[in-house]
């Protein structure tokens, strides 16, 4: 059903009075998928208002609930902050996690949470590359005998990461090591390339910084991934969510979204994440390189 | 002894000089989010920098000496000096791009202390000379000129600050006309609402605290927390036929809208109550004492007299909001905070200073802007 | 120009009411500080709350470091603000003030958010870039309103004072500045309120403050966590606005 | 007409006008004398309903002043502040143009109007109506007050000090216009000053006040001959049997006996011919009617007749 | 000793002092008298250096004003401004503080400083001195600025019509205080006034200016017995012969010729002794040392003798 629409798509459109109303995050991977969906929305024919990039991820998760937006892009792990009376081991796995998001907003909020992409955008430390190799550090057992040799860390995290059983503190727990709190640079808002970016000159003698999975500038910046075995954090995958309402008047978006996002494997975003951010592209004109390589669009 | 004769001009090119020399001019970055290499100004200018650093040395000699046509003859090398530090610039850094598609230039202190200095002197000696206004437009357009036949070469291509540019083009104009918009929009609804209420504060007194007192709360409400309050009543608004129908909505403009405007009720509003305050009572007596009713004294006497301050008021207003209405960034509003937030976002000074350079600009603008309309308005309530 | 009514007339506004209320405020804020968890409790009774108090830090904490912050950043930018709001309606500053007023409007208008983000890399985390972003973004209101409070000094008064053979110092010290403070003392008073609200945007640079909670709080849906961030915060700019307002009224009477 | 009744004026515990009672009739020319601080602007002032009473009542008109919009009244009364109080941010014709604007006047008679009233306190209208307040002298800036407050041509006036501080040529000019004025078109005037000279020449009565009561209120004449007590003999020293010389034409005085000199002009008062007596050294005065002789002028000096313009 | 040469000042275009030269001998008591606008005001403002000169030379004492900075030069001359300009934030205590709290005087002199003021301009210390100037009437304000002006007891006086809101008995003792003080101290006056008696009563030379020029400058009885033009003498109208008759005590030409009445008191003047005659009627009038004739009184009138004080 992707590709059934005509050049003449403009003129017959398939909601010509009111337009769907796409949004994304402010930040990158928000520009990418956020194009993305307006991409294929409008070569299917879809008149569509374009505000990707738009907001906050509150703000976005609350334009949804007002009916501001009809389509937006979120992740599954973020279901932990949304749903109320949860185990919070569920957002540990993937599915797990995806089906108990989309179930609650289905039935609290009427949204609908569509097929996640295949790529974690989990929270995972890095250092650098020559730190890593000096103290020989691959896993976060590494890491935590590395601190409780007394090694110099300074950490630059985001508060909610530290905080959390599934962040920071489970880490601490499970791998049996502890920072103190002038080890740690705590930032209230979940930018890692702030964070990347004061890792690699060294602001402040950060040495270990938070970062997501689908980061892809790390190995352009020669920073590695340290290994977590135990998978403490959250799964982030990002999923399409869509109002009940807007579904029910154009069920085709479903598939033409689901057939898109399923597409996407974790290194597909690095690699579109990289684009943008270290070579300066365009979101849009990654997001239809990619639309394009794969089939998408002519 | 030696006399300063010119003490603007000696602390300006000073500066001027002593960025020039110290701090670097420009980073060249292999790629958008590394660090990348400094360089002085001696290293990109070679030889020739001497000139630009001869132009400062000139500036600072001139401000110890009486010259015939000073005014006129530094404001000609200003301009020389603005023209000179671009070409200059865009020649040499070509040699170190050498190709690298992803690789760009970065503007570093030195260059922007440089600007801020030459830019002081241009505005100062715009101001200075007054009878040869056509000598001010020959500078003016010569600078204009020289931009404008250079933005249509590639010559800027490799400027960090320009690639961003490119890569949000589409979108830059809008942006920076809705930014434009919100912040007149929110200062001069704010100053219909707060100038009335700094009124009512200062003519019963027993309402001073009822008025004062909320007005600061408003102004310690954090623009995140505001923006999730706003939300809910905005979208319910925007659910009206009317309000649908202009664009009103729970994200957007209007929750920018709003949340500026009420930010700039607290400056407007206590300028204006001090502003009555300190109207001479002898006067007011004798408006009163010719039969003048409460609101004839309010629109004749209080009113002018009061006005320089209430101005004041409106001014901190207009400055703060140019520099606040990037928030509307943060919920979907447009305007300039889409790439401030994109680029902290992205950890991108270059980004960042896109968003940001554009507002510096449009302070300056707002200055003339709003020294015109203070004359204007200040020719009518004082006619 | 320039007035004061008669200490009869302002007597009547110096309010013993707003005394106490703030009295009352600050007790109220030292009790939530205090006994935080209490309070706490008392929001989730009222609202829904995500979080199971895993927070690090306490609110006691946060507090402090967003009152020193609100302290240092108001000092310095008193007296610096004031300090150039003087010396450029002076005769040996006036030749600099437009551009001193122009530098100050460009600080001011420059988004704080973008500031501290560029002062990151210079000054690193914490107080420091914070500090900085903070003092310019409140200098204006505070410059502006000492230019014109004492540009409005009726001419006959400054007359007397400098027929008596007073320096320009001397004019300044006893007669432009009391004359002016009642202008001076309201934008400090801006500047202040304004600066207590801004300073939850230190959080964004690692130097706490209340602005951390709030952040967290938005950003997980925790209105809990918000209130117990804006609340405080909102006491604060209560008290000192009303504080600041006696103060106003004291000084220019015991001038 | 002014009904003034037991009328009482605190500032705190202070008392500035005590229990005073007073009426001004219509078209009356009412001066009222005292020493610095006796209450004379605050009773003014309570006229026109700038401050309130303590106690007592006044009425304007026949109209109790509390039945009266403060406003209402103010605009039928033209009032001359003692510290002049023109408007900092408005020129010359804009400050005297204020109260015709008010009223609406057609701008060219207000245009007219102001260049009158500048002529008349003797100021050149095509330079002193474009100046501001600032760049006035102290008695211009007065002179322009005045002209302000009769503007409108209000029919009652409360001048406080209205020529403090004007040279006396102009000062003299102003009060023989002023009183030709208020004659011609019978205004009601309510006029303050400390200047016993003035008092005399001007008023149709004088009251005078002391520690906000009323010592005595009574014609020129009778005030100077036979003052109530001490403190009025003290205020005018004496001297206001000059003053009431002047306020006596001397061609009314003439003895039928010419002399061979140059006559007085015919406006000469008595006071006149007793300072030619002393600057002259002469004990006779030719006039245009024929003369006077000492003797006779210590005569005319005694006798209590009235003012007989 | 004040040296005026050549002096300009303008406004704009206009001229306000034109091309003006004066000297002001030590402890001399100058008055400068004419008409409202002339330039009386920017002149005293010049000597100060409140305002700067268009052009000629200012010496105070001998010392260039040039080469003396203003503050310094202006802390040893009073002023008293025309507009008053009392701190409105200061109580009057406060306000004649002022000097000598900058010369550092301690504390407990200047507090009898203020209440010797105070007194000297007849306002009761205790009273007057924690009022503010909004709670003062015109004539108690004015009183205060020339207490402030006087409280540090400079040796010059810069006064700009110093008693123009004051009733006359105030006036008169002022006056009378005020030249017993300058007498005593040897103080340099400059008086601006409008007043003509103020200025023969008061003088050592009187400067009569018009139009931002000197017209003439002598003493008293030059002016008014020998006007230089028209001018001058429209601008005494005769009547300063009777301040003439003022300065000169009556005891000084009584004749032998007892008469049987009460005499005048010791201090009375020529003039008194004329307004005698007119009130009572009578030809002769007596004095503790004799009785003086009115042919008498013509006869020292007429005689141009200096101020016999
Ligand atoms: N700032 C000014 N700008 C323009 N003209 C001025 C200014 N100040 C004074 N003048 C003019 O200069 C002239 C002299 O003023 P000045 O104050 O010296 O007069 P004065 O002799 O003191 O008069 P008065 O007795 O009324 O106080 C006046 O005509 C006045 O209008
Ligand atoms: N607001 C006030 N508060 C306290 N006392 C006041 C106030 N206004 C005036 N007074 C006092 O009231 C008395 C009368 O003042 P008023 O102004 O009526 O005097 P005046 O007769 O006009 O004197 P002058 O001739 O000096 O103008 C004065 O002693 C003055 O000190
Ligand atoms: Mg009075
Ligand atoms: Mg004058």
């Amino acid at each position: 059903a992707c590709n059934s629409s005509t050049d003449e798509k403009s003129e017959e459109a398939v909601n010509p009075d009111d337009p769907i109303v796409v949004g994304s995050f402010v930040d990158t991977e928000g520009g990418i998928l956020g194009n993305m969906v307006l991409l294929i929305l409008e070569e299917n024919g879809y008149n569509i208002t374009d505000k990707v990039q738009f907001g906050t991820p509150d703000v976005h998760r609350n334009a949804l609930l007002q009916d501001e937006l009809d389509i937006g892009i979120d992740y599954t792990g973020n279901g932990q902050y949304y749903a109320e009376n949860v185990d919070e081991e569920v957002w540990r796995d993937a599915s797990e996690g995806y089906e108990t998001i989309k179930k609650y907003d289905k039935e609290n909020n009427d949204l609908i949470w569509l097929a996640p992409a295949n790529a974690n955008n989990t929270e995972m430390l890095a250092v650098k590359k020559e730190f890593a190799e000096k103290h020989d550090l691959k896993t976060l057992d590494d890491f935590a005998d590395y601190v409780n040799d007394g090694g110099e860390v300074t950490l630059i995290t985001s508060q909610l990461f530290a905080e959390k059983k599934l962040g920071l503190l489970g880490m601490e727990e499970e791998y049996g090591f502890n920072l103190d709190s002038d080890q740690t640079i705590m930032l209230p808002h979940g930018n890692t390339a702030e964070m990347i970016s004061a890792l690699v000159q060294g602001t402040d003698d950060v040495n270990v910084s938070l970062v997501y999975g689908t980061d892809g500038s790390l190995p352009d910046l020669n920073l590695v991934v340290l290994e977590d075995p135990l998978s403490i954090p959250p799964v982030f995958e990002p999923s399409v969510v869509v109002r009940a309402e807007v579904l029910d008047e154009y069920p085709d978006i479903q598939n033409i979204i689901e057939d898109v996002f399923t597409s996407i494997d974790l290194e597909d975003l690095q690699h579109m994440n990289k684009d943008v951010i270290v070579d300066g592209l365009s979101p849009k004109d990654v997001a239809r390189d990619y639309l394009t390589e794969e089939g998408f669009l002519d | 002894m030696i006399t300063i004769n010119d003490k603007t001009l000696l602390l300006l090119s000073s500066i001027g000089a002593a960025a020039f020399v110290f701090l670097n001019l420009i980073k060249h970055k292999p790629n958008r989010i590394l660090p990348g290499e400094p360089y002085t100004s001696f290293e990109i200018f070679g030889n020739i920098g001497i000139t630009i650093l001869l132009v400062w040395g000139v500036f600072i000699v001139f401000s110890f000496v009486e010259l015939k046509h000073k005014n006129k003859i530094i404001f000609i090398l200003t301009t020389g000096l603005i023209i000179a530090l671009f070409s200059l610039l865009l020649s040499n850094v070509e040699a170190l791009i050498d190709g690298q598609s992803s690789a760009r230039i970065s503007f570093s202190a030195g260059f922007y202390v440089q600007l801020f200095c030459i830019y002081m002197l241009f505005s100062t000696y715009t101001e200075r000379i007054k009878n040869h206004t056509y000598i001010k437009w020959i500078g003016l357009l010569s600078i204009v000129g020289f931009f404008y036949y250079f933005t249509n070469t590639d010559a800027f291509s490799n400027l960090s600050l320009v690639k961003e540019y490119t890569i949000k083009k589409e979108q830059f104009y809008d942006h920076l006309r809705i930014h434009a918009l919100l912040t007149f929009a929110s200062v001069i609804t704010g100053a219909f609402i707060a100038i009335p209420l700094g009124f009512l504060a200062y003519s019963r007194k027993k309402l001073e605290d009822k008025i004062m007192v909320p007005l600061s709360i408003i102004e310690t409400i954090p623009t995140f927390a505001l923006f999730g309050v706003l939300l809910v009543p905005l979208a319910g608004l925007g659910s009206l036929p009317f309000f649908e129908q202009i664009g009103v909505s729970g994200i957007g403009w209007a929750p920018a809208y709003v949340a500026l405007t009420l930010y700039t009720l607290l400056p407007i509003g206590r300028n204006t109550l001090t502003g009555f305050h300190s109207v001479n009572q002898n006067v007011i007596e004798a408006a009163t004492g010719m039969g003048m009713s409460n609101r004839q004294i309010l629109q004749k006497i209080e009113l002018p007299l009061a006005f320089p301050v209430i101005f004041t008021g409106i001014r901190i207003a207009f400055i703060q909001t140019i520099g606040g209405a990037v928030l509307a960034g943060l919920v979907g509003g447009g305007g300039m905070g889409t790439f401030v937030f994109l680029g902290l976002g992205e950890a991108s000074p270059d980004l960042i200073l896109l968003g940001v350079l554009p507002i510096v600009f449009f302070t300056i603008l707002l200055d003339y802007i709003l020294r015109t309309i203070e004359k204007i308005i200040g020719g009518i309530i004082y006619d | 120009m320039l007035y004061y009514k008669s200490p009869e007339v302002m007597s009547m506004t110096v309010n013993k009411k707003g005394l106490f209320v703030a009295a009352f405020l600050t007790i109220l804020l030292t009790v939530i500080v205090i006994y935080s968890k209490g309070f706490e409790q008392i929001l989730y009774k009222f609202f829904s709350s995500k979080s199971e108090n895993g927070s690090r830090t306490l609110l006691v904490v946060y507090f402090f470091e967003h009152l020193w912050m609100v302290i240092l950043s108001s000092l310095i930018a008193i007296v610096l603000g004031t300090a150039i709001g003087i010396f450029i309606t002076t005769s040996y500053g006036r030749e600099f003030k437009a551009l001193l007023l122009k530098t100050v409007n460009l600080g001011q208008a420059f988004p704080s958010p973008a500031l501290l983000a560029l002062a990151v890399p210079i000054l690193g985390y914490g107080i420091k870039g914070a500090l900085i972003a903070l003092v310019i973004y409140i200098l204006m209101p505070i410059v502006y309103n000492v230019v014109i409070g004492i540009e409005e000094v009726p001419k006959d008064i400054v007359d007397a004072a400098k027929g008596m053979g007073m320096s320009e110092v001397e004019v300044y010290r006893k007669i432009k500045i009391p004359l002016a403070l009642n202008v001076i003392l309201g934008g400090i008073r801006t500047a202040l309120v304004i600066n207590i609200s801004a300073t939850t945007l230190a959080a964004t640079v690692g130097a706490g403050g209340l602005g951390v909670l709030i952040v967290n709080g938005v950003k997980t849906f925790d209105m809990v966590l918000i209130l117990e961030g804006v609340i405080p915060v909102t006491l604060l700019a209560i008290i000192v606005e009303l504080l600041l307002k006696a103060l106003q009224q004291r000084l220019i009477w015991n001038s | 007409m002014i009904n003034i009744e037991h009328v009482t004026k605190k500032y705190g515990d202070f008392t500035a006008v005590n229990d005073l009672s007073l009426t001004v009739e219509s078209s009356e020319f009412l001066v009222i004398l005292g020493p610095s601080g006796c209450g004379k602007s605050t009773l003014l002032r309570l006229i026109n309903k700038m401050i309130e009473r303590n106690d007592g009542v006044i009425t304007v008109n026949g109209e109790n002043i509390d039945d009266l919009k403060g406003v209402q009244l103010r605009k039928t009364i033209g009032y001359v502040i003692q510290n002049i109080g023109l408007f900092p941010h408005m020129n010359v014709y804009k400050n005297i143009a204020t109260v015709p604007r008010l009223l609406k006047w057609n701008e060219d008679t207000i245009a007219k109007r102001v260049s009158d009233m500048l002529a008349l306190v003797g100021l050149e209208p095509t330079i002193y109506q474009v100046k501001t307040p600032a760049q006035l002298s102290g008695g211009e800036a007065q002179r322009i007050g005045v002209a302000r407050a009769m503007a409108s041509d209000p029919e009652i006036l409360l001048m406080d000090e209205p020529f403090g501080a004007v040279d006396p040529i102009n000062r003299l000019r102003l009060q023989k216009e002023f009183r030709k004025i208020q004659r011609k078109l019978k205004k009601t005037v309510v006029f303050v000053t400390h200047d016993t000279d003035e008092a005399l020449l001007l008023a149709d009565r004088i009251c005078i006040m002391n520690k906000g009561e009323i010592v005595q209120v009574d014609t020129p004449e009778n005030i100077v001959l036979h003052p109530k007590n001490d403190f009025v003999k003290d205020f005018f020293k004496e001297e206001g049997i000059l003053t009431i010389l002047s306020r006596k034409p001397a061609v009314d005085y003439a003895e039928p006996f010419e002399l061979d000199e140059n006559p007085l002009h015919q406006d000469a008062t008595m006071r006149d011919v007793l300072l030619t007596m002393l600057t002259t050294g002469q004990e006779r005065v030719s006039l245009i009617n024929g003369s006077i002789s000492w003797d006779a002028l210590l005569q005319i000096a005694g006798s209590d007749v009235h003012d007989s313009e």
